[in-house]
């Protein structure tokens, strides 16, 4: 069997009071999506923050292609091959779409130290960034500023970035999100795709989405796995029917 | 740059500058009529053959402004009553900010081609000034502030102090308490004026130190320093606290019922913040080379006239830019200042009646004069000085040793 | 940009040009006075870099302009009275030696400072490198060796190799240069992949450490190439005025800093520049008419700041933009 | 060093930190409840203390004056925030910081086009003219000791405004969540002006105070104003309880560190420089004390966004 890409490891964290993360275990086999689904507050895009290191955890561990990286900072996973989408799209309003991506591509090449070459001139930069646009479609808007693309554009161009960083790992959190039902077989097809070049951590509310897509599936309450396994098994398991799809058993 | 100026001077205290500024007030009056008296009289005489322009820097607002208006004053007084005509006065406002007075003495004498300097009142502006003036050529006359460098290594054979080097007043007020007391505490602000006013007083002063605390420039609260003065068991206090510092220290003082005699150097019981402090003033001794009530006919006729055309009493700032006011005349009298040896000469003379009594240059163009003890009193309504002793006589400073002239 | 570009150039060109005719009108002051104009707009684009590009509004940067002038002016006391500085190390009056020193000094200085400030953010960032500075400053004030609070005069300006420097026409030239040098960094600096990380952690900085790239590093480089820069305008301000003291190094010139940028335009190319112009015009021509003139310059900041987002150069050039 | 002079010390420390405690509380209410940085607050400080010498001088009572500059500070607080500080709210720091400033400009060359460049003349009321002796043998003015307890009323004054009054609730309502308060209801424009004005008169008071022990001169509030920033930053912005410790932290350390570093350096070296090298660092020490708490705690000892 493969080594797992990604392997957490009784991860618990807690604000307070509230547990966000009780002995959470979970992994990440090359190749596939693995969809986390939960009712909102359960701790899902709590699991993203830990993983992507803009949170620590209080106890447990997460090895990311078998090194364990709780010491390293956001940046510095993020340069092993972690590729984050954000929930609320989070990116840098006032350049253009092009210039979103091209910060991809100068961050995997490690160069954000050239002091005096200019960016929109050189094409180690602009072309791969192109590319990535010209896979989510967005070729044509690439000079368009961040801020005044529409909120499915917005979705799209997190994905090329995510691209552009050649990401060994796709962290998407609800990716989905407000996208209307075309926008949506949209993102699966590509998504479908996308999974032959790393596996994906799919944090996502849409169940067809994730039923069309995910091979495996985890479902978190309350900081818990209740139930992981193949997408087909959780859909019948009955501790998930009561606990997140509301219904007696 | 001004625009945060007035918050620098209040960060620092009201010793610090100030930002407003008053603009040139050239006083064309005296060129029209120069040139109207030259078309009626032909020729003025051989000393007067061209005008003769002087530069006045000043501190004209802010929390300083009492002095420089009481110095230009004091100066237009004399000017004004020699009747010269040739005299043109440009003054500026340096709203006591160093890198303005250097910006405006170079435009002084780059644009407007003065021949003298004066009317700086501050040390660290006359440091940022002085020596560039006179290297470029100008006389500059002080009417007040005295640095020691400029009296002893960077003397300049065109720079004249008409006013008093700086050590002079905390040295008198070292011999008096030296005279007088037995343990004194000291305090000045942490910086190379209050620095070189403690080491001034101590040069006098041989008994025994209560204590010795510097403050912080521009402290306005001096609670903390009281009670140290209170339990140190001291005879009596000396300090220098420039501008609004030693209002304050002088009110709170006063208000802690601290029955000790205060003493310091003149700067904070002249005639321009006396009002400010009130009756908390009284009984103060203090140290100046001038006082109203100073006996001679010179200084009887200033006081006389420079409360008839302003309607209140002159300070010792008014004092001393009236005698440079009158030394500048006496020796433009003698010679004509475009001959820069002959008016350098006849400066050096100081042969003017000066409203100090007796009053020479020493070798290192700083002055020998008497210096004397005054006590604030109240005059009718009139919160003001009065002359007690004798402190120094010819006194003279000690650094005329390192300069070379 | 276009438009930009060319309100760019006016300025500059304006800026070459006011001196020459000062010149030939037999008017030298105004030379003087387009050299502090130009002085500062030098300090401002080095804060500029820092403020504008990163968003990092520094509230202490009068310290770097200060150190830079200290670095002259202690230089130039140790050149003329032939005492070591220390170690043997004598002093210098050579400018080029004395500018290296500044941004040396500043660079060093801005380091640790920048590493510190940099765990926090927001107003808490403002305040605490306005702690610095007072540090600094009060340390100026009360340390007795280079004059306290009297400040340090250079008595003869610094020398520049075959160029008589006293004369004021050729020591702005001089500033013009390294004026124009600091324009053209700022603006190959904006365009580089430096500078798209910089503004990356202006507008996001959690993305930009999604994508790998640690803002506090990308940060830290600008911080201490702006203070650099601000220091280096720091010692030709002291040569200008042939003296310096702690006020260079007051809190109120970190806010005069940062006022000259707002004024021009935050981040833009030549904002510095007329932010400096503007303010020491105002300062001739509002002070001319009335001594309460810090009154009608207060009413006037508050319009821009209320009406006129974008300083000067938005109001002649249009919003920003980004390629 | 006896007892009685370190008591002295000591209050003199506390009555520092309860002045700029006032200053600081209605700073960093401004802030924690609209999010704004206020650099007039100084103003609002010399608006005080110019009523109150006005008033003081034109009726003959302290205390007409001090009620005076609590109504002055108050309405010049509520004027500014309807004209120029409720258009702030939705801008960036630098805008603010900026604006405030202008208004600083504004304020002080105003005062000084009114009342000229010259301090005011405001005393202390007689009837706390005296010193009060202390157990331990320590004595202390009567009027210092009265600043230290108007602060502690003021600090009593404000927990229970915004623990137990409507208004209170609002006011921490406001904090957490804007547009929730003005969905319940509550004119928001309203509830930010009292908040301002509050702010605004307890700088007044201050002033007023301070004023009659030092001088009343225009520009007399910016100094107060950066210590009171360095307060409430060491405190963590937004919360009154950082204020009050930060205010009392600054206060003492500031007058003890004046009072005993250049006895501490005179182990080591001569009277003089001691006394030199003292207060020099003395003179740094608040603000060295201000970096080493953001470098440890970066957003102040009691962060406001729990």
């Amino acid at each position: 069997m493969a080594e797992p890409v990604l392997e957490i490891r009784n991860l618990s964290k807690s604000f307070g009071a509230l547990k966000a993360a009780v002995g959470v275990n979970f992994d990440l086999m090359p190749g596939e999506i693995h969809a986390l689904i939960g009712p909102n507050g359960a701790g899902k895009t709590t699991l993203i923050h830990q993983i992507a290191g803009t949170l620590t955890p209080d106890e447990g561990e997460i090895r990311f292609l078998g090194k364990d990286v709780r010491s390293l900072s956001v940046a510095e996973r993020a340069r092993m091959g972690l590729g984050r989408t954000f929930q609320v799209s989070s990116l840098a309003q006032e350049f253009s779409a092009l210039r979103n991506v091209m910060l991809a591509v100068q961050a995997r090449q490690g160069t954000s130290f050239r002091f005096f070459r200019p960016v929109m001139s050189d094409p180690s930069l602009t072309e791969p960034a192109m590319a990535a646009l010209q896979r989510v479609g967005l070729q044509d808007r690439a000079d368009v500023p961040a801020a005044e693309l529409s909120h499915g554009e917005r979705r799209r161009l997190e994905i090329a970035i995510a691209l552009a960083l050649e990401a060994r790992v796709f962290l998407l959190d609800e990716p989905m999100a407000g996208m209307g039902p075309d926008g949506s077989r949209e993102l699966t097809a590509f998504l479908d795709e996308l999974r032959h070049q790393a596996p994906i951590l799919l944090v996502e509310h849409d169940m067809d989405a994730v039923f069309a897509l995910a091979d495996r599936v985890s479902v978190l309450v309350y900081g818990r796995v209740i139930a992981s396994g193949p997408a087909a098994e959780i859909r019948r398991h009955p501790a998930v029917r009561e606990a997140y799809l509301g219904e007696g058993a | 740059m001004k625009l945060f100026a007035q918050l620098r001077e209040r960060l620092a205290g009201p010793h610090e500058r100030n930002a407003t500024r008053q603009q040139g007030e050239t006083f064309m009056k005296g060129v029209l009529a120069a040139g109207l008296s030259a078309l009626i009289f032909g020729f003025a005489g051989p000393a007067m053959a061209e005008p003769v322009k002087i530069g006045m820097i000043t501190t004209l607002s802010g929390g300083g402004a009492g002095l420089g208006v009481d110095a230009r004053d004091g100066f237009m007084l004399a000017i004004e009553e020699s009747g010269n005509n040739e005299v043109e006065v440009v003054i500026e406002d340096d709203a006591q900010k160093p890198e303005l007075a250097v910006q405006i003495a170079d435009k002084m004498i780059q644009s407007d081609q003065v021949d003298i300097l004066t009317g700086i009142i501050w040390s660290n502006l006359a440091m940022a000034v002085v020596p560039n003036a006179v290297n470029q050529g100008v006389f500059y006359l002080s009417v007040n502030a005295g640095p020691s460098q400029l009296a002893g290594s960077m003397c300049h054979e065109n720079y004249f102090n008409v006013a008093y080097q700086n050590d002079n007043f905390h040295e008198a007020m070292g011999q008096y308490a030296n005279d007088t007391f037995e343990k004194t505490f000291i305090l000045a602000p942490n910086y190379p004026a209050g620095q070189d006013s403690l080491t001034g007083f101590k040069r006098y002063y041989k008994k025994e130190l209560a204590g010795e605390v510097y403050t912080q420039l521009g402290q306005t609260d001096y609670a903390a320093e009281i009670a140290q003065i209170r339990a140190s068991g001291a005879d009596s206090v000396f300090f220098f606290l420039p501008g609004g510092m030693g209002i304050a220290f002088t009110k709170q003082y006063s208000q802690s019922g601290l029955d000790i005699p205060l003493t310091g150097p003149a700067f904070s019981f002249s005639q321009d913040v006396l009002p400010a402090v009130g009756e908390a003033a009284l009984g103060v001794k203090n140290s100046a080379s001038w006082s109203k009530d100073l006996d001679n006919a010179a200084n009887k006729a200033f006081v006389e006239a420079f409360q008839a055309k302003y309607d209140r009493l002159p300070s010792v700032y008014a004092a001393q830019a009236y005698d440079t006011a009158r030394l500048i005349l006496s020796a433009l009298e003698k010679a004509s200042v475009k001959d820069k040896e002959a008016f350098r000469a006849a400066l050096k003379e100081a042969d003017f009646d000066s409203v100090r009594g007796k009053f020479s240059f020493n070798s290192n163009n700083h002055p020998v004069q008497d210096i004397y003890v005054r006590e604030v009193v109240k005059e009718g309504d009139v919160i003001t000085n009065r002359i007690i002793g004798t402190a120094f006589t010819d006194h003279k400073d000690a650094y005329a040793a390192e300069c070379g002239l | 940009m276009r438009r930009e570009q060319t309100v760019n150039a006016c300025l500059i060109l304006a800026l070459l040009a006011a001196p020459v005719l000062a010149q030939l009108a037999g008017e030298p002051f105004f030379i003087t006075l387009a050299t502090r104009v130009t002085i500062l707009a030098l300090a401002a684009t080095g804060l500029n870099i820092a403020l504008g590009l990163g968003g990092l509004v520094s509230f202490g940067h009068a310290a770097f302009f200060g150190i830079g002038g200290y670095a002259a002016g202690i230089l130039a006391t140790h050149a003329f009275n032939g005492m070591p500085l220390f170690l043997g190390i004598p002093g210098t009056n050579q400018m080029p030696v004395i500018w290296i020193v500044a941004m040396a000094a500043a660079g060093l200085l801005a380091l640790p400072i920048g590493v510190i400030s940099l765990r926090t953010s927001g107003v808490y960032f403002i305040m605490i490198t306005l702690a610095f500075a007072q540090m600094i400053f009060y340390f100026a004030i009360s340390w007795p060796a280079y004059g306290g609070e009297d400040g340090l005069s250079i008595y003869v300006r610094n020398a520049f190799p075959g160029i008589n420097t006293l004369k004021p026409m050729p020591f702005f030239l001089i500033c013009f240069s390294l004026l124009a040098v600091a324009l053209l960094v700022f603006s190959r600096l904006r365009d580089s992949r430096f500078g798209a990380a910089l503004e990356a952690a202006r507008q996001n900085p959690e993305r930009l450490a999604a994508v790998g790239i640690a803002p506090n590093r990308i940060r830290l480089a600008a911080f201490v190439i702006s203070a650099m820069v601000t220091a280096l305008a720091g010692a030709l301000f002291s040569d200008l005025n042939r003296f310096v003291s702690p006020s260079m190094l007051s809190w109120q010139m970190s806010g005069e800093l940062i006022v000259l940028i707002i004024l021009g335009g935050v981040g833009r190319l030549a904002g510095p520049l007329a932010g400096a112009t503007l303010y020491v015009l105002f300062e001739y021509a509002l002070g001319g008419i009335t001594e309460h003139w810090q009154l009608f310059l207060g009413l006037i900041l508050l319009a821009v700041v209320l009406f006129a987002r974008g300083g000067v150069i938005g109001m002649l050039a249009g919003r920003a933009k980004h390629g | 060093m006896s007892a009685a002079l370190f008591i002295e010390q000591l209050l003199n420390g506390l009555q520092l930190g309860f002045m700029l405690f006032l200053m600081a509380a209605g700073l960093t209410l401004i802030f924690g409840v609209m999010g704004l940085i206020n650099l007039a607050h100084g103003s609002l400080y010399m608006v005080g203390a110019f009523a109150c010498a006005i008033v003081a001088a034109a009726t003959g009572s302290f205390w007409l004056g001090l009620a005076a500059s609590l109504a002055a500070a108050a309405a010049a607080g509520a004027i500014i925030e309807v004209l120029v500080i409720r258009r702030l709210y939705a801008r960036d720091h630098l805008d603010q910081v900026l604006a405030t400033f202008a208004l600083i400009l504004i304020f002080s060359e105003g005062a000084r086009w009114l009342f000229g460049s010259f301090p005011l003349y405001l005393d202390i009321p007689s009837a706390l003219g005296g010193a009060v002796r202390l157990p331990g043998g320590a004595t202390y003015s009567a009027y210092r000791l009265a600043i230290i307890g108007i602060g502690i009323l003021v600090a009593v004054g404000l927990w229970l405004l915004v623990s137990k009054t409507r208004l209170g609730m609002r006011i921490r309502a406001g904090e957490s969540d804007r547009e929730m308060v003005a969905a319940l209801g509550v004119d928001i424009g309203l509830l930010y002006t009292l908040v301002f004005a509050l702010g605004a008169a307890l700088a007044g008071l201050a002033g007023a105070m301070v004023g009659a022990l030092q001088s009343v001169q225009v520009g007399m509030g910016e100094p107060v104003l950066i210590l009171a920033f360095v307060v409430i930053v060491i405190g963590g912005i937004g919360s009154i309880k950082g204020a009050l410790v930060g205010a009392l932290l600054v206060g003492v350390t500031d007058t003890l560190g004046r009072f005993l570093l250049p006895r501490g350096f005179e182990l080591f070296m001569g009277t003089s420089d001691a006394a030199t090298v003292g207060a020099a660092i003395a003179s740094m020490l608040i603000y060295l004390v201000m970096a080493v708490v953001l470098a440890v705690r970066p957003q102040g000892l009691f962060p406001a966004n729990r």
